[in-house]
């Protein structure tokens, strides 16, 4: 049994205007100690989707459809007491802002102690004691000190490590990260990055890692969702996706990097920008911005189906492995 | 290293911000008597650079570093604490608003938020018009209108959106417009700071192309600030890496990527994420950033540094030449490194 | 990328296009306190030509018609069709024209409120430095004083420096000038905070870059971002000074009984309550409660659709 | 902590300067002191006599300075009408005015915390409405019509309380007493405590919603409930204590706001204390009754705003009141 599961998951936002699909037919599988990352661009529904695993969509936003198994049991029909129990728990979630993250008027300390005793029956100085260990774990200098310190005390690279630590508390299974460096500086990106992948192999934790970074993704991942306008468009193991990217957009994507263009040279761009999520075109959503469109894109949404070693939505990629099977 | 090409030049810019508050915030008890203190955040310490026409300088640096405020004080959105700058030979940075009017015109910027750098209640039109009209007081209705067109059209923005608000956009689009408010009053000299930090990927390759074309065809020189390091690598042709308010290095952009000197830029160099299996692991900096508000002594970067010695400790290094590069370490200088 | 209509929409077609205006006609609530807020304003302004009597014409009052209840109730006369007060004038008309008087105050009061507060309030925000601190320190002293008290005070001062008598005439003009003076803080206050972040904006960078001078900056770039906090505030505003005006004629500090506002009319007609003349108390309550529920919850409305929480930076 | 007490300092003696100038004009032109103690009968040259005796020609800066140091003496002058120094007079009304906005005070934190925090967690239930409902009613009903109706109804209709005075009264030294020891005292503060309360009640409310609903969009509390602790000590602790940083700031602001309404609280319910007080003395001119009223309010203003932002510091873990 994989240790994730998620199968057709449909997240809705209920807004005055009427409700918005932000998530459409989302599925995907997720094993013990495996790194997944998921990438899209802003708006493309990655953070959404991080969320809904734990059930902790913001309001207006509701699961619609589909399930979210996780150990076989169905995190989208808990019960808020029962997900209590899962969150923080089995499932440790890390933000992408590590100043907005950490409450500002209590201390690390407390911080964490509460999250240990929310989920063990132990005394206060056992959890401090924890804590105190997973600090250590993630390199923190002075632990001790720290523990009675207030966030503001700590700078942002300090304070998204204490935000690992943490998630790491009550040694969970599954790490959820939006975009965990997203707001850090690039030499202690790689700080944390690495730390991350350090902690995860060793206590054999499975990662979901949500990013725009497809360099990020390519060194910690090994599989890659690759994600537009509210679906999955492509999905496959991530050296695959790097070196040999099937979708026009994932393609498109990769090519944009300025590390894939000569020095000096004018990029590859994708002409257009992501359509908003409620004035989506017919067919395919990247259809008015790809280059190989086919008449049928416009008219029904690609399926995910299988192509090597991946699965791709691209109509273009469909008929291609068609037409090489009849060659065949 | 003074040339007469130089367009832009930066000398000994220091510029620092108070933190203390006022005179009362500054007082304090200690051991029976009222001193008085103030603390400053060293923003720059003391920055030389010189622009080339027709150059795109890159000053590349981690949030806090400064360069934000290099770009806000050549612009003269802020005085200098110390230091000069000059702009074609002439001293700039202690003009009044009426004697910099001239150079508004030579000098623009582009900003890095597209959401906020365009005001909400200004059609594009108005926030188009406006500019054109105050540093062209004497041109026609016809030809700001077709002054307008033209900056609109060469951004790829279609004029007749122009009845339309800001909010009616997309960021990239927005950015487009941003930059196309700078182009309108035809400078020859443009600071864009991070304009594409806040976009899409996709959409970053999209304006860095627009700027990299605006350049070509308008003959224009940049100071561009990034914290991206693989942006560089396409867009500049020099590249400055700042530390905590001082310059590490100064050098050609190929130069820098095939053969980075100082320790930092070596650090930042390889910890840009990479899309190839076979890339050397990043370089472990250790230590905490220090504040700009407490400066270490001798070179800023000797905490992180997996180099530094005593002499770093204490002595600020001078940027010397190392080949075509222009570098401030001890180590490079007496030959460790 | 999608068509676009070419031609340049006009004023009105802006706003009728706008989010203001769509969500005003979705909102019942809105509509309705806007539609009593136009009527109160219109019976306003055409109480003397509306008006059965005139309560200022002495030669119009019989004191022999004094207490007489509203026309349905048993003793009531059909000519007073809510009764008259302790000085048998038509109640009616009374507080036809003293709601004239409450909104004139209320509005002049927040008139001068907002021109005061707007332009130290921008100043204090855009200079910054020395001007914004000492600005800022005399609003906060002034604020934790609170408006009444201050008025109260004030009022209390002139009332007795000037006797009585002088006073009265002159007291329309005294409340419009110390509730507006009181309240400058509340305003400054906002526009501060919100021309504040409005500054951190890079827009206003840009302008500066352009070479724009500080007034136009001011006035053209920020000012035109800083309407929705005003007008919001400029809504509760008048209800408050509404009140505060209500509260000080009560206190025997405002309007006087010959020529009452809603509140002096309620003040007069305390006295008479215990003895079971209800009406002269509880009925120009209810229109001064009415007026200012509306104003209220037009306010509330206002910074629901113009959120403008969002300037609070 | 050290600019902290400079600027408080400085504040405090920048507004009681401004109110013994205040003071003093009023004192200096408001009636004639002459008059009230000799009365109509005495001749101008002996009038002339007395005011040079008396310093009343001095010069204005003479004459303020003389009144500054009686001032700092306790010597604020002596009431007309009561025959008895103005100060005392004014402190002996002082605890009637405490009680009532003790009162209020308790009825604002008990109703207001609870309630506001409610609609805040669940802003779209049916009770939450109703809250929001009765609290914009409240807030735009002036305090005078509240006592009125809160007369009529339970004093005059229904005849469970008294509609005015303070009952009987506990005493604790001469000029000390309160209403709060005995039953009659208490039964007789509840409707003024609840006039009292009732513009700041829905004032509270609405803040601490507001408020607690921007607290609850924050990433902070995402993350509190990412690890999956209690409800309760989301709301209770990681929410709230974030919530009542700007309801202090407010309620700092408020007080003065209370203390200017006691004056029309005690006005309907005849409430011994200082406001009604006060309003007797500005009818009667009874200068140096008003002049002390004044004081002892601004004295009241400064100490209870110190406190106000001594207790924001203490809560504020980013505000250092201890210094550098």
């Amino acid at each position: 049994m994989p240790l994730l599961e998620v199968n057709n998951l449909e997240v809705c936002f209920g807004l005055r205007q009427g409700s918005v699909t932000a998530l459409r037919d989302i599925s995907f599988q997720l094993e013990r100690g495996e790194r997944l990352g998921i990438v899209g661009e802003s708006g493309a529904g990655k953070s959404v989707l991080g969320f809904s695993i734990i059930n902790l969509i913001s309001r207006p936003g509701f699961i619609n459809k589909g399930e979210v198994l996780f150990e076989g049991k169905n995190l989208a029909a808990l019960k808020n007491k029962e997900m209590r129990t899962i969150r923080g728990n089995r499932i440790a979630m890390i933000f992408q802002d590590p100043m907005m993250t950490l409450n500002p008027v209590l201390t690390i300390g407390d911080q964490m102690v509460e999250c240990l005793r929310a989920h063990r029956k132990i005394s206060k100085q056992d959890a401090r004691v924890i804590s105190l260990q997973k600090l250590k774990q993630v390199y923190i200098p002075s632990p001790d000190t720290r523990l009675d310190q207030y966030p503001h005390e700590l700078s942002g690279g300090m304070r998204q490590r204490i935000v690992i630590a943490i998630g790491l508390l009550l040694d969970p299974d599954l790490i959820i990260a939006d975009e965990p460096t997203t707001a850090l500086d690039v030499t202690i990106q790689a700080e944390i990055m690495e730390l991350m992948v350090e902690l995860c192999e060793r206590n054999n934790v499975a990662l979901i890692l949500i990013t725009h970074d497809l360099g990020v993704v390519s060194e910690v991942t090994q599989r890659t969702i690759v994600m537009y306008a509210g679906r999955v468009i492509e999905e496959g193991p991530t050296k695959e996706i790097i070196n040999d990217a099937q979708h026009p957009y994932t393609q498109g994507l990769i090519n944009a990097l300025p590390q894939m263009a000569l020095p000096g040279q004018r990029l590859n761009q994708i002409r257009g920008t992501m359509p908003g999520l409620n004035d989506l075109p017919s067919g395919c959503a990247f259809s008015p911005r790809c280059d190989y469109v086919l008449p049928a894109c416009h008219e029904a949404i690609p399926a995910l189906t299988k192509s090597g070693g991946c699965n791709v939505a691209c109509h273009l990629v469909t008929e291609q492995n068609n037409l090489s099977e009849v060659n065949e | 290293m003074s040339q007469p090409a130089s367009l832009l030049k930066i000398n000994n810019l220091h510029k620092r911000f108070s933190i203390s508050g006022d005179f009362l915030d500054q007082l304090s008890f200690k051991g029976g008597k009222i001193t008085r203190t103030q603390e400053h955040v060293h923003a720059i310490n003391g920055i030389s650079l010189d622009v080339k026409k027709g150059e795109a300088l890159c000053v590349v640096g981690e949030s806090g570093c400064g360069k934000s405020t290099v770009a806000r004080t050549v612009m003269n959105l802020l005085r200098p604490s110390e230091g000069e700058i000059h702009y074609a030979g002439k001293r700039i940075d202690n003009l009044s608003h009426r004697a910099l009017l001239p150079y508004r015109k030579q000098m623009q910027m582009i900003f890095q938020n597209p959401y906020a750098s365009l005001n909400p209640r200004m059609t594009i039109n108005q926030a188009l018009h406006e500019p054109v009209k105050f540093h062209n007081p004497k041109w026609s209705h016809g030809q700001v209108l077709d002054k307008v067109h033209e900056v609109m059209e060469a951004v790829g923005v279609d004029p007749s959106w122009g009845v339309r608000f800001p909010h009616e956009f997309s960021g990239g689009q927005r950015q487009r417009i941003s930059i196309a408010r700078a182009l309108a009053v035809e400078p020859e000299f443009i600071v864009a700071d991070e304009p594409i930090s806040a976009l899409d990927v996709s959409i970053q390759a999209q304006v860095l192309n627009l700027l990299m074309d605006a350049q070509a065809e308008r003959d224009l020189t940049y100071l561009f600030i990034t914290h991206d390091l693989s942006v560089v690598e396409h867009f500049g042709t020099r590249v400055a890496v700042m530390y905590l308010g001082t310059l590490c290095e100064l050098a050609d952009t190929k130069e820098l990527f095939s053969n980075p000197r100082h320790p930092y830029t070596k650090a930042l160099l390889s910890a840009i994420p990479k899309l190839s299996d076979d890339r050397e692991p990043p370089i472990k900096l250790t230590g905490e950033v220090p504040t700009p508000v407490n400066l270490p002594s001798g070179c800023v970067f000797h905490g992180r540094c997996p180099y530094a010695n005593e002499r770093c400790t204490q002595e600020i290094p001078q940027l010397k030449p190392d080949g075509t590069t222009m570098v401030a370490c001890h180590g490079i200088d007496e030959g460790r490194l | 990328m999608d068509a676009l209509p070419q031609i340049k929409p006009s004023m009105m077609a802006r706003f009728k296009d706008s989010h203001f205006w769509h969500s005003f006609k979705r909102d019942r609530v809105a509509q309705f306190c806007f539609g009593i807020f136009s009527l109160a304003l219109l019976l306003a302004i055409f109480a003397p030509l509306i008006a059965p009597f005139d309560p200022y014409d002495s030669a119009q009052i019989d004191i022999m018609n004094s207490e007489l209840p509203p026309s349905w109730e048993a003793e009531g006369d059909a000519q007073f069709w809510l009764g008259t007060d302790a000085q048998g004038r038509d109640l009616w008309s009374t507080i036809l024209y003293g709601t004239r008087v409450s909104l004139t105050i209320g509005i002049c009061a927040v008139m001068l409120q907002a021109f005061l507060g707007i332009i130290i309030g921008l100043a204090a925000g855009y200079i910054g430095g020395r001007v914004d601190s000492l600005l800022m320190r005399i609003a906060d002293v002034q604020l934790s004083f609170s408006t009444m008290m201050v008025a109260i005070i004030v009022l209390a001062v002139f009332q007795a420096a000037f006797g009585t008598e002088l006073y009265q005439q002159l007291a329309m003009v005294m409340l419009i000038l110390v509730i507006g003076i009181a309240e400058w803080p509340q305003y400054a206050r906002t526009i501060r905070a919100s021309v504040l972040a409005e500054k951190e904006k890079e827009y206003v960078d840009a302008a500066r870059v352009m070479g724009f001078g500080t007034a136009r900056i001011m006035f053209r770039h920020i000012l035109p971002n800083t309407l929705s906090p005003i007008l919001v505030i400029s809504t509760v505003q008048i209800a408050n000074a509404i009140i505060a005006e209500a509260s000080l004629s009560f206190l025997g500090l405002g309007m006087p009984v010959s020529q009452p506002s809603l509140g002096s009319l309620i003040s007069s007609g305390f006295e008479y309550i215990f003895s079971g003349a209800w009406w002269i108390t509880v009925i120009p309550g209810l229109v001064l409660v009415a007026l200012v529920l509306v104003m209220n919850l037009l306010g509330d409305w206002l910074r629901d659709v113009l959120n403008p929480k969002l300037y609070k930076g | 902590m050290f600019a902290f007490l400079i600027r408080r300092l400085f504040q405090a003696l920048v507004v009681m300067f401004v109110i013994s100038i205040i003071s003093f004009s009023i004192q200096d032109n408001l009636g004639d002191p002459l008059r009230e103690m000799l009365g109509q009968s005495v001749s101008e040259e002996q009038r002339q006599a007395m005011r040079d005796e008396m310093g009343l020609n001095d010069p204005f800066l003479t004459q303020y300075g003389r009144f500054l140091g009686k001032a700092v003496q306790g010597d604020l002058g002596t009431s007309y009408f009561f025959k008895e120094p103005a100060l005392d007079v004014i402190l002996k009304k002082l605890p009637a005015t405490l009680e009532l906005v003790f009162g209020a005070t308790l009825i604002i934190i008990v109703f207001s915390v609870p309630l506001g925090i409610y609609s805040a967690i669940n802003p779209q239930s049916i009770f939450s409405k109703i809250i929001m409902g009765v609290s914009t009613i409240g807030i735009s009903v002036p305090v005078f019509l509240t006592a009125i109706g809160l007369i009529y109804v339970f004093a005059i209709e229904l005849g469970w309380m008294p509609a005015f005075g303070r009952g009987e009264t506990f005493q604790i030294t001469e000029n000390l007493d309160t209403a709060l020891l005995t039953a009659d005292g208490l039964h007789h503060l509840i409707l003024p405590s609840f006039t009292l309360a009732s513009i700041m009640l829905p004032l509270f409310i609405r803040l601490i919603r507001s408020e607690m609903m921007e607290v609850l969009q924050s990433e902070y509390i995402k993350f509190a409930w990412a690890k999956g602790i209690s409800p309760w000590r989301v709301y209770f602790l990681h929410a709230f204590k974030n919530t009542m940083l700007p309801v202090i700031t407010v309620g700092g602001v408020q007080i003065g706001t209370m203390v200017a309404y006691t004056i029309l609280t005690e006005t309907v319910f005849q409430w011994p204390g200082m406001g009604f007080l006060f309003l007797e003395a500005v009818n009667r001119v009874d200068t140096p009754l008003i002049v002390a009223y004044l004081i002892v309010v601004g004295a009241i203003f400064v100490v209870t705003n110190t406190l106000v932002d001594l207790i924001y510091g203490f809560v504020n873990p980013t505000v250092k009141l201890t210094g550098k």
